[in-house]
């Protein structure tokens, strides 16, 4: 009996410690892992896919004594684009740190990192999560601080710091739920939970405790230094994966575990703070001096996107209405995951070229980066929200809910947010085509260029024109 | 805001919370369910191989918590090992030290093997029993051996990641065998959980004693490139 | 079967995929990419015959791809989009033949070309969309395969111009897609269907429509070039003769100026959008465009200049027919959306010519150029006079419907504007001419870099224009032919009022 | 009864000074201890959780998570020393 469930989080763990136990092949290893994991996930995508949710009793002793493992649609959804962009990030990351010292390092941390990430999409169990979710976090810094440099120890020190307050107010919500219900399934506390003071904190501790890993405005202050100084590989995995991870769980809470005790009120204020979100951490990458700051303010301002959700679903019946929304969020956030992933990528390639990621002096690269500078416009016609990509259909009916809704203040935000993205994307490509001398050191080989190229065309036209199939899939066992 | 205005506002509002916390906590505990998961848990006690009902849990109802608790292990670890070679450490120690230390980490061992064999009946178990055998290492540290008694660079790697590896090579091995990822079949979960808790004892003191050390370990060839 | 779901997919696709192969050519593999233009262009071109004989065989043409539940990608062939259709597919094949050889030997064309090729297919897109969600990708996907187009060249000009470009046609997408999701959210999804679909609302949503209409209005006017939207079009100005041609005559323009025909015959209904007083407002603005850019087409020294302020001025022919409710208003305005498109590619192809063979960029240079380029100066001509309005060249169809339009709708004030505006169009475009041949050509051209031989320039520069200038000539002289272009917006006009 | 409430409260109020701690001190050290206090305070609501009277046994199901807990706590503790001392060393040079 093959447990797709559970190969979805050991093949990487192995490849962990495999990586650890022989770093002379860590690079070997880790690109073997990527493909094998992939594959393994592949398989359990298609399985809930094609005979719906899937569930495994860790231990054969079953909820609430045991931890179960769990795949509903919103599940696979996840999984399938975490692991596609894991393994175009390890594609990536073989050549970006080829046999450097930083790779023997690099490895089995990142593969702990993809093992814990399958793990949270797959957790069924509240203390499981935050098990993960510390695993997610440790990795997490420990990849971003891989360049040893000042800035990014500082950053990453914050960044630990500011996911551990985070984690341990988690927490403390699941010790209030424990007490209050007996157990930590998820499954048995939907059914448990009543509207009231306690359910009320818990939900609170725990969705403080994880906005602040989600990076959501005013809680991103660590994200941007932190995902600036990453190494490109790291950054790609940190922006596109790691808060999303903790946003995907804040909506499994909303939505799956709360339902109907989640009131207006609470959504709204949430909306309010994705709406911060959007304006301030646009404004910010508009401002800028770096590419790679400017990815990740971007980052801060796509997770206020997600954010804006919120009030929306909240108010909307349960019904057609709610699963387009819901389904809109997930693509939103499956297409931000790809372009953002793709838009660091290729920010790696210019670094590694130019030495330098300033934007004021990069110019030209429409000429001398042709296929590096496609990709980072393809990314960007996501994170504007431009058609083709799936970011346009999200934001098309993000737009009819706010409407429909009268919420003209969503409105408003979202086109704003939609200016400014086009305004920061351009500072950068509108530069493209100059012909000031920018000194680039390297011609970059073609297979360099394809993970990235991959991923930004999945954001842009797969997800744009294929969108449609996410629908079919989120209607197994979705969080409703 | 003015600084002080700030801290008072922070302060009273942590008060506030800190009372609507107690009051929460109050009411699911007086309204709570009371039992919780003790009846289930001793009910299931006696198929679980052991005898302590929480080293049963962690190893058996809820191994897999226990599996990603020795990942997060791993994890914080690897990245002391990336942040750069450890340091010189101390001076060897003085004669009187010395003889302690002798005594001493002997002691410890014999501790440790004790603790993690008591731990199937009775409080103790891989946890505790690994954090004497890193104890027994700081110790060796402090009277200045630098490398806290660790293995030189490969083997110490391979020590790290036995615990994680033991849970692995069950839980899969099991797995293909069709019993179910880290589904013990009757009868056999004591030595199973025995097997698992020794390497894990082994790699939690290990890990520890390589976090206090606080860098990459050296490697064992030389001509290996040098992180 | 399968061909009538997949014709309007592969007339897309059939400039779409050559488009994307050339980016991945060689610079100096010319052949190759010259093969892949030109095949693109011809199939293009074949498909496009294929739908028109289907069409008047009564066939539906449609292809359809979910995005989302209720979200469609719908490309539905009808009378209408055939019009646009055939206009650019033709135009494209002559510009091509025109872009190679204004290109040669110049750097990066390969991407050139890329983008090219996609401009045409989201032209072509935005001719063939069936709803309004279809429309607005197009829409947006031409804004951003025609900003590397703009910025090709690189310089701090063309920089700056392409981004003064995003910027309104940013800001208009914007509008737009608010626009059309509020729409989709009162009236459900909004498919393109003669005489409109809005009118059956309740009626206490009529003032929330009105508001749409001057969103999608504002959304599209930026691309048509409105006053006082119409900002960028001078500084796209920068582009390389064949682009400007391209946004001018074929691409952006238009997809604003039919844009704004589908919105007030296909979604509103021409007769609902009279009844909310909508059309007044258009035929204002319209109006205040038409005069307002040939009073500043006079002030222009620069030749493309001149013709980009003409263009503001032409388009808005469109939208003021749009305007003028009744079926020979409709006429008016549907025949110039080619007539213009004809005569404007044959304006830019020789002023184009002028710079690339003799270095004439500003008026004043133009003395004496008719001895030298006679052919170039012959084509320029015949698109000169045909802007003006005179007969027997196709403009002067255009401007007579128009005309006895404005009387149908009772809109006197109309004629008067045609007639200013005819005027202010001789006042720039004669003297262009007056020189050309009347005036002594200098001692030396100011940068003369393809010397005469047996042709006054390359071929491939002189045939687009002839060919365009003839077929401006032969659309005005013929212009009552069967199946004449004037034929089929009879056609179309007729369903529109439901005739 | 009385006595899980009281450690439970006991538990709360080093939650909440640890907090307090962690937002009014700069320090990177300082924060750390702070979230070692808060850490420490959610461990011993748990085992008053675990609490089941003089008499009855133990639920050793939050037990066990303390456990879990306490590992994962000093790793991440752990990492957070190495860094600064990194950091140290960085600001140093």
């Amino acid at each position: 009996m093959i447990d797709t469930l559970a190969l979805a989080i050991t093949l990487p763990l192995l490849g962990a410690l495999a990586a650890v136990a022989r770093p002379r092949a860590a690079r070997a290893i880790g690109l073997i892992t990527a493909l094998v994991t992939t594959a393994g996930v592949a398989a359990l995508v298609i399985e809930v896919a094609q005979f719906g949710l899937r569930r495994t009793d860790l231990g054969g002793w079953g909820a609430p004594l045991g931890i179960a493992l769990q795949a509903d649609g919103l599940a696979a959804a996840l999984l399938a684009m975490t692991n596609l962009v894991a393994l175009a990030v390890s594609l990536y990351a073989s050549d970006y740190f080829g046999d450097g010292p930083i790779r023997r390092h690099f490895w089995p941390l990142w593969l702990l990192l993809w093992a814990a990430l399958n793990g949270l999409f797959l957790a069924a169990d509240l203390f499981n999560i935050y098990v993960a979710l510390e695993l997610v976090g440790l990795a997490a810094v420990a990849l971003a601080a891989l360049t040893g440099t000042r800035e990014a120890l500082t950053a990453s020190l914050r960044y630990l710091l500011a996911s551990l307050l985070g984690a341990i107010t988690y927490l403390l919500g699941v010790a209030l739920l424990y007490a209050a219900h007996g157990t930590l399934d998820l499954g048995q506390l939907a059914n448990a939970i009543a509207e009231g003071p306690v359910a009320w904190t818990a939900l609170v501790l725990m969705t403080g405790g994880l906005s602040i890993k989600a990076a959501l405005w005013p809680m991103h202050f660590w994200l941007p230094p932190a995902h600036g100084n990453a190494p490109a590989p790291v950054s790609a995995a940190l922006s596109a994966l790691v808060v999303k991870a903790a946003f995907y769980l804040v909506l499994r809470l909303w939505f799956g575990l709360y339902d109907t005790a989640a009131t207006l009120a609470a959504a709204h204020f949430l909306g309010f703070l994705g709406a911060g979100a959007v304006l301030w951490g646009s404004w910010q990458a508009l401002r800028a001096e770096r590419l790679k700051r400017m990815a990740a303010y971007s980052t801060v301002a796509q997770m206020g996107y997600l954010f804006l959700f919120f009030p929306l679903l909240a108010a909307a019946e349960p019904g057609a209405a709610r699963e387009d929304l819901l389904a809109a969020l997930v693509l939103f956030a499956l297409s931000h995951g790809f372009a953002k992933a793709a838009l660091f990528l290729a920010a790696g390639h210019i670094q590694q070229c130019a030495g330098h990621d300033r934007i004021a002096e990069l110019s030209g690269t429409a000429q001398r980066l042709p296929a590096t500078t496609f990709v980072i416009a393809l990314a960007s016609v996501t994170l504007i929200g431009l058609p083709p990509s799936g970011a346009f259909t999200a934001k098309w009916l993000l737009l009819s809910g706010a409407i429909a809704a009268g919420q003209w203040w969503g409105v408003l935000v979202v086109l704003a947010g939609t200016l400014l993205a086009a305004a920061y994307s351009f500072r950068l490509l509108g530069r493209a085509f100059g012909f000031e001398p920018t000194p680039y050191r390297c011609i970059t080989a073609v297979h360099t260029e394809v993970p990235a190229l991959a991923l930004a065309l999945t954001a842009t036209l797969g997800l744009g024109l294929a969108g449609d199939a996410l629908w079919t899939l989120l209607q197994v066992g979705g969080p409703r | 805001m003015t600084g002080a205005a700030l801290r008072a506002f922070v302060t009273i509002a942590i008060a506030l919370a800190a009372g609507v916390l107690w009051w929460v906590f109050s009411l699911a505990l007086l309204e709570g369910p009371g039992e919780r998961l003790a009846p289930l848990a001793a009910e299931a006690l006696p198929r679980s191989g052991v005898g302590n009902p929480v080293t049963a849990v962690l190893l058996n109802f809820r191994a897999y918590d226990t599996l990603l608790e020795l990942a997060v292990l791993l994890a914080a670890v690897l990245g002391i090992w990336a942040s750069g070679p450890p340091d010189r450490g101390f001076a060897p120690a003085e004669i009187v030290l010395a003889g302690l230390v002798d005594w001493l980490v002997p002691l410890l061992i014999l501790a440790a093997g004790y603790l993690l064999w008591v731990g199937g009946q009775a409080p103790g178990g891989a946890f505790q029993a690994g954090a004497m055998l890193a104890a027994a290492g700081v110790v060796l540290r402090l009277a200045g051996t630098p490398r806290a008694g660790l293995p030189r660079g490969d083997w110490q790697r391979v020590l790290v990641v036995a615990g994680v590896a033991a849970f692995l090579a069950v839980g899969l091995a099991l797995m293909a065998i069709g019993h179910g990822f880290l589904t013990y079949p009757p009868g056999h979960a004591k030595w199973l959980i025995l097997t698992i808790e020794t390497a894990a004892t082994l790699a939690i003191g290990a890990t520890l004693a390589a976090a206090y050390v606080g860098g990459s370990p050296p490697d064992g060839p030389p001509g290996e490139d040098r992180a | 079967m399968t061909l009538t779901a997949w014709l309007p997919a592969l007339i897309v696709l059939s400039s779409a995929i050559p488009g994307l192969v050339i980016f991945f050519l060689k610079e100096e593999q010319v052949a190759a990419r010259t093969l892949l233009n030109m095949a693109g262009a011809t199939v293009k071109l074949l498909l496009v015959g294929l739908l028109i004989l289907g069409i008047q065989d009564h066939q539906v043409f449609e292809s359809r791809l979910a995005l989302a539940p209720g979200l469609e990608l719908v490309l539905h062939a009808d009378a209408l989009s055939v019009l646009l259709v055939a206009l650019s597919s033709g135009l494209w094949f002559v510009t091509t033949i025109y872009a190679i050889g204004y290109l040669e030997g110049s750097p990066y064309r390969s991407r050139f070309f890329g983008f090219f090729s996609l401009c045409v297919s989201a032209t072509v897109g935005i001719a063939l969309a069936g709803n309004l969600i279809t429309f607005v990708i197009f829409y947006e996907i031409l804004t951003l395969t025609t900003y590397p187009l703009v910025a090709h060249r690189g310089t701090p000009q063309a920089t700056r111009g392409a981004r003064i470009y995003l910027a309104y046609t940013m800001i208009g997408g914007v509008l737009l897609l608010a626009g059309a999701v509020w729409l989709q959210v009162l009236a459900g999804p909004v498919d393109f269907i003669e005489r409109g679909m809005l009118a059956a609302l309740p009626v206490e949503r009529f003032g929330q429509l009105q508001a749409i209409f001057f969103l999608l209005i504002a959304g599209l006017g930026v691309k048509a070039a409105l006053v006082p939207l119409h900002g960028w079009l001078p500084q796209a100005m920068v582009a390389p003769a064949p682009v400007s041609a391209l946004l001018h005559a074929v691409a952006v323009v238009k997809a604003g100026a039919f844009g704004i025909v589908r919105i007030v015959y296909d979604v509103y209904g021409v007769e609902f959008a009279q009844a909310l007083g909508l059309l007044t407002i258009l035929a204002v603005l319209a109006s205040i465009t038409i005069v307002y850019g040939s009073v500043l087409a006079l002030l222009q020294d620069g030749i493309k200049k001149r013709l980009a302020y003409s263009t503001v001025s032409q388009v808005s022919y469109i939208a003021l027919g749009t305007a003028l409710f009744g079926p020979l208003g409709t006429i008016g305005g549907l025949v110039h959306l080619v007539h213009q498109g004809l005569m404007k590619i044959t304006l830019f192809f020789g002023a184009g010519n002028y710079a690339e063979t003799l270095g004439i960029h500003k008026v004043a240079d133009l003395d004496g150029v008719g001895r030298r380029m006679p052919w170039t100066t012959l084509a320029f001509t015949i698109g000169a006079l045909g802007m003006i309005g005179i007969p027997p060249v196709a403009g002067f169809i255009s401007k007579w419907y128009l005309g006895i339009g404005a009387l149908k709708a009772e809109m006197d004030w109309a004629i008067l504007i045609l007639a200013v505006s005819s005027l202010l169009n001789a006042a720039y475009f004669l003297p262009l001419l007056y020189r050309a041949w009347f005036r002594d050509p200098p001692a030396a051209w100011p940068k003369e870099s393809i010397p005469r031989g047996a042709l006054e320039t390359r071929a491939s520069l002189l045939v687009p224009p002839l060919i365009t200038a003839a077929l401006a000539l032969a659309l005005g002289l013929f212009a009552a032919a069967p199946f004449g272009v004037l034929e089929w917006c009879r056609l179309i006009a007729a369903r529109e009022y439901g005739l | 009864m009385i006595t899980a409430l009281l450690y439970t409260a006991a538990g709360l109020l080093l939650f909440c000074l640890g907090l307090w701690s962690f937002l009014m001190h700069r320090p990177l050290l300082r924060k750390l201890i702070a979230l070692n206090v808060m850490g420490s305070g959610v461990f011993l609501v748990f085992v008053a959780l675990a609490y089941r009277g003089p008499e009855g046994a133990p639920d050793p199901v939050p037990h066990a998570l303390v456990l879990t807990g306490i590992v994962v706590a000093v790793s991440a503790t752990a990492l957070a020393l190495a860094l600064g001392r990194r950091l140290e060393e960085a600001e140093r040079d």
